[in-house]
């Protein structure tokens, strides 16, 4: 049965709170915007693109334990409800955080799904506070589980693995990647050391200044059998187990950020006059304010249904994981739109934050697939 | 099986509504009943929803938390279990849906005891029929506009005016009344008064038709209408804060009017799948053409989120502010029915020109009638700009654009 | 080499104007509405549905010569250019005419593409006077012209029709139809007399006041086989030959009916005051307004490309004409959806005449095909 | 092959155009030009540009309409000729668009003889680049509200403020400037006035930095600039008179900047269904992914719509209104834009992430970079929202909005 308040209880509310106090401290507009955007040359000239994050901050929420929080107990994590993680997720996107925590979440998702005694180390790992990245999609930027760029082959007791992998989500914040490569039994996951031999990263010149992207191009990478972290007969199933969580939490940042969108929108509508009156007092800005806000609780509201089920009905928690990205990307899309718009000429310059949210919003929303994607594979659930 | 914290006394009145209805369900009149009560136009539909209210009131599953004084139950948090069984049961809707919805919280929020002993029980019986007069011609959205003029004589009130959009007025004993009794000030100039319809000297009921050529609201004329002071309700120049009373209670009225039988969103947009599967064109179902399946689905996620909404609105740690979501739903609800309709003619095509009487016309032409009937949602109880204006001033703050 | 000017010349100008100043005297709105709505219950109750059109007015039109204007001048025609169709199709859509106009245009151009010697008297008697309808379209209501709700034998030198044709539009109004069957060399086109022996017409019970529509049902008609207007070889090259003259003449109506609507609405917002100031003073009703312009200014531009291109470049004619087609029907649904909502109560009853366009643009939206379809026909073309 | 009704002596001058626009297209420099004039930053890109528009004003396809005596041609029709030859010849865009688009038609129409023939020769040759000083921090759309305040002493002005988004103000000579002059009234307290720049005392330019991380306009600050009188455009409070002038030919400034090399509509929407053609993603490409192609082909319906509205509004009897059609330009140009990118980034999914410097960016990174940029179009020269006033207003006659 469904709990009437999404599961989400007394400690739930205490997780997120006590995250909003933290992050309200050391990730105010003001710090993100020195570590992200203090330069547009460094941002986007640099021959190496920046990979920024603050160390100390990720140490402290290690320390939090919010890597920990999806990690099942047997492996030294506190398995706390997705709708937890989604209310965590929510208060990272609403500040705009750079930070491998989405990424280590996915990561996570897919180890506790591969059950094998091999993802327990690297579980372990997470909860000790290491970063980690899906390296699962190819250059096409396929999100189907079934196409990967890389290729692994059994050499005696080892594995080799060949190939890059692209769209790596925050690589360089990375200890280790988990990996998807296609075998004579089918697409086995893997996980590997960032600085293994034979793994390179080649960064991505990419528009989102809160990210890092890379190509990760793996030259005869051998690890051993025992490493496999699930077989090519349940690479693929397993992916696709973990999917529902992953979608759910990165349309949870995304709602977070599109009600910052809102509120500074709004907040900006109530301060900035032309014509003798406020912004606001104009239908023409109230309007699409107000139809922001509209998809932002639409979004919102299909985001805790996905994450209850995952908790409590996992035979619809695909289809509704899939309703809430489809409802994500294109809230994130009309909002980070209208922010910039109605912000009018400063909302268009390097000075103003809505250009941060707008780039990362623009990035989330083509993540794991744009509403498009996630309507035509909701149908094949119908 | 009882729900959520249902108390031991609360679960077995659950069980009451459920085996009540089960053993009571009407069978279907012989005649067609309309889709909502604001479109029961005959006698004799009216005589048949008139007595399955009365049965359904008598057996107190209407107004179970009203004091029994007023006809009510008496009871507390009886009334959501009442209409949450008796939207399960699928059972017909009740036609009093103005008085029950809107008359009656006004009545209990601003009548004085007598007036709440003489007119509460006949409205959830259904003895006595209600109607709502507050738009004009000349005040649509502007409400505080009203012209409808009561001028004070003595201890009795001549009333003069033009209502429109009265629905149910042909039927109606009483009117709630929004009237202008001074015109020095707009808001502050407003009195609220309780009327007498039916056979009223001074009172002209004549029926409107929509656009969908069917009538089911009227316009109502006052000439030289006589009320005494005792049926005022409230004091004299409070008419808009007694209005705001009305309004609130009037989106709630809205959605689910005061029983079972309205045909939720789920029911409509799976209906429209349904629709698109067996609508075949060039050798595919609609449901196979990707363009059309990709609206239907952004309809479904929508469709799936304005429930949902409702749902985390029950949840005081995932909202933010009190009146942000339940203030969404009415521009929620009526924007999407506009929109799956909508949907549903593009997948209907050619057919879609097909009518109500049509033999030939998909799912018995309900598609077109919805599509015309949805804009008398977009439209009426506050259209959808102005609940826009509300939204983004009471819940976001921004200036009032008047 | 296109016309700067779409070839809207002199003659052009004077045919329209003269159809305005006609128009305007024998079908101002209060005409219409006199003649298809004035009484809700007749309109929809009645068991035979009302084909209401103004005899007198039609033969009025007659006279004028616009059943001749797309005749070819080997059958008694003028041969005007199709902007010379288009823009007075334009003015008839303007004024919800009802009448046999458009459904005879379209049968004089499936006609005109036969150049059988068999299909010129059937012009000779749409120069005459006669209205006719196409009765070419399925149960499905397809717009793919090989397939036909008709089958077609040849019996000696007789055929024999059987079958149902939908949708046909004006059924009532016209006296012959050009009929689609499907024969042993492919879709052929005939055309038959309304009250030939075994035709019968099914009215359908529709939504839109200004036309009358019908299934016409062929049992075992008989007409000699010299009355073929097209072989089975050519039927649907002829019917495709035919399309970019219908979808841009209906296009045409469509945009004079959406300009209609916004007139009609503008005028509205001028004088309907609410909270004190006209409604158009409102952004929430100005800028819908104006957004409904645009959209017809940009159909409008596409009808007469489409139109030039019918009279100069045949090669890009339906290319043009689809996309003419698409752009009016997404304006004709956004139109007519504003003009009802923007006038408020008074919008949603009958007695207020946007319900008429409204009904006819919902109609006409579908006629020929939608835009969905015509863009999906359209990738075909490029 | 002449066009139109080109009378035998602009089929000449078509000829002439055509064939030195053959002999004289530049090869491109050895660095990268900006993909247009407003983002011009290096002193490098500058003087190649202005040698270029310099050759082309003394080959005599610049300003040919202006008399002689200010630096033109002399000629009546010519220039629709030669703009029309430089934009079908593909040769780069002129570094001077703000003066050639806005302050040479200003001067044309408001200067005095003096200043026709002091300023326009040198605009013209590029040998003095302009600006614009419109906007302000506190009005972007509200250009009347404007605060840098003209103080008068004497023969002598002075004047204080700050003006933003001004276009190659860091290569300016001068700069069109609407001042107060009055603080008791709001439109009539404004005058207009040619101010210098570079090398000015009092006058500070900073760049400003687009959310796309490139520069290309400025802030300018004014702190006691001294001005004669003779600087002053037309009379005093005639300013938002001359503002008006100015534009007028801002909007057509902004659609074809002074020259050829901008890229079409039609250009754009070419390269994006060359994208979705190539964009393979699960064993289709882009193009064959119906919801996509159906969005792609509305927006290619759009672009030919917006090209048959330029055509129409040249034909009288096609057009009800003389400015229906040509105030629609900016807004229609600017949104197609901004769906035309939106789209492509939708095409390109995973690869949209991917910015101008990266080697696997599909086109080199144009889309996301045009895709921000879309919102400086939608936002300069009259928000989108302040155009729908102006359609509603001064097309449809309807109340002004304030």
């Amino acid at each position: 049965m469904q709990p009437k308040d999404y599961g989400f209880g007394e400690d739930e509310r205490i997780l997120r709170d006590s995250a909003r106090r933290f992050l309200d401290e050391v990730a105010s507009i003001d710090k993100v915007r020195k570590l992200v955007a203090a330069d547009h040359g460094e941002a986007y000239e640099s021959a190496t693109p920046p990979a920024r994050y603050d160390g100390q901050v990720w140490q402290k929420m290690v320390d939090l334990g919010w890597t920990a929080l999806a990690v099942p107990e047997s492996a030294g994590g506190v398995a706390m409800k997705c709708v937890a993680v989604a209310a965590l997720a929510e208060e990272i996107g609403r500040r705009a955080l750079p930070s491998p925590l989405l990424s280590t979440l996915f990561s996570t998702f897919v180890l506790r799904e591969a059950e094998a005694a091999a993802a327990r180390p690297w579980l372990e790992k997470i909860v000790g506070g290491a970063g980690a990245a899906l390296a699962i999609t190819n250059e096409e930027g396929s999100w189907e589980p079934a196409r990967t760029g890389l290729r692994a082959q059994a050499k005696g007791d080892q594995i080799v693995l060949d190939g890059t992998a692209h769209f790596v989500q925050d690589a360089r914040k990375a200890s280790f990647f988990v990996v998807s490569a296609a075998s004579d039994g089918g697409v086995a996951l893997y996980a590997v050391a960032a600085e293994h031999p034979g793994v390179t990263i080649h960064p991505d010149h990419i528009v989102d200044l809160t990210r890092d992207q890379a190509r990760v191009a793996f030259d005869r990478v051998s690890i051993p059998a025992a490493a496999q972290i699930a077989p090519g007969e349940t690479g693929v199933a397993v992916l696709r187990s973990a999917l529902p969580a992953m979608l759910t939490v990165l349309a949870a940042d995304m709602t977070g950020a599109a009600e910052w969108q809102l509120q500074t929108t709004t907040a900006y509508a109530k301060v900035r006059h032309q014509f003798d009156h406020p912004l606001g007092f104009f239908q023409a800005v109230k309007h699409p304010i107000v139809n922001m806000m509209v998809a932002i609780d639409e979004t919102r509201s299909l985001v805790y249904n996905a994450a209850c089920a995952i908790d409590g009905e996992p035979e619809l928690a695909l289809r509704y994981a899939r309703m809430a990205k489809s409802s994500a990307s294109d809230t994130a899309a009309f909002c980070s739109g209208r922010s910039v718009q109605l912000h009018g000429g400063i909302g268009f310059t390097w000075e103003c934050d809505v250009q941060i949210y707008f780039k990362r919003q623009r990035h989330s929303q083509m993540l794991l697939g744009d509403g498009v994607y996630q309507r035509e594979k909701l149908a094949e659930l119908l | 099986m009882s729900e959520r914290k249902d108390t031991p006394e609360q679960a077995e009145f659950r069980e009451y509504c459920r085996r009540w209805l089960a053993e009571n369900r009407p069978t279907p009149p012989p005649f067609r009943l309309p889709q909502s009560p604001v479109e029961v136009m005959t006698e004799q539909q009216r005589v048949w929803l008139c007595a399955w209210q009365k049965k359904v009131h008598q057996a107190g599953l209407i107004a179970c938390d009203y004091p029994r004084e007023y006809g009510g139950g008496g009871h507390q948090g009886f009334q959501r279990i009442a209409s949450a069984e008796l939207a399960r049961a699928g059972v017909p809707y009740f036609i009093n849906v103005i008085g029950l919805g809107m008359a009656a919280p006004t009545i209990l929020h601003h009548g004085t005891e007598e007036q709440k002993r003489r007119y509460l029980p006949p409205l959830f019986s259904s003895d006595e029929i209600w109607c709502q007069g507050f738009s004009e011609p000349g005040s649509g959205s502007d409400l505080a506009g009203a012209q409808t003029f009561a001028e004070r004589r003595g201890d009795q009130w001549v009333i003069n005016g033009h209502k429109v959009w009265t629905t149910l007025a042909h039927f109606a004993s009483w009117m709630i009344l929004l009237a202008r009794s001074s015109r020095e000030h707009k808001y502050d100039g407003l009195t609220y008064f309780i009327v007498p319809i039916a056979g009223a000297p001074g009172v002209t009921v004549r029926p409107l038709v929509k656009m969908t050529g069917e009538t089911g609201f009227n316009e109502v004329l006052f000439e030289d209408l006589h009320v005494p002071d005792s049926l005022r309700l409230d004091a004299v120049g409070k008419g808009w804060t007694v209005a705001m009373t009305t309004l609130l209670y009037e989106r709630g009225a809205a959605e689910s009017p005061g029983g079972g039988g309205g045909e939720s969103h789920e029911d409509r947009i799976a209906a429209l799948i349904e629709l698109a599967k067996h609508t075949r064109r060039d050798g595919r179902s609609a449901w196979e053409n990707p363009v059309t399946r990709d609206r239907i689905l952004k309809l479904l996620i929508r469709v799936e989120a304005l429930k949902q909404l409702g749902r985390r609105a029950r949840v005081e740690a995932l909202t933010d502010h009190p009146m942000r979501l339940p203030l969404q739903g009415k521009l929620l609800t009526t924007e999407i029915s506009q929109d799956v309709a909508a949907a549903a003619l593009e997948v209907e095509g050619m057919s879609s020109t097909l009518y109500l009487r049509d033999e030939n016309a998909p799912q018995g032409g309900r598609w077109p009638h919805a599509y015309m009937n949805s804009y008398g949602l977009t439209i009426a109880a506050g259209t959808s700009e102005i609940q826009r204006n509300i939204l983004g001033e009471r819940v976001l703050g921004m200036a009032k654009s008047k």
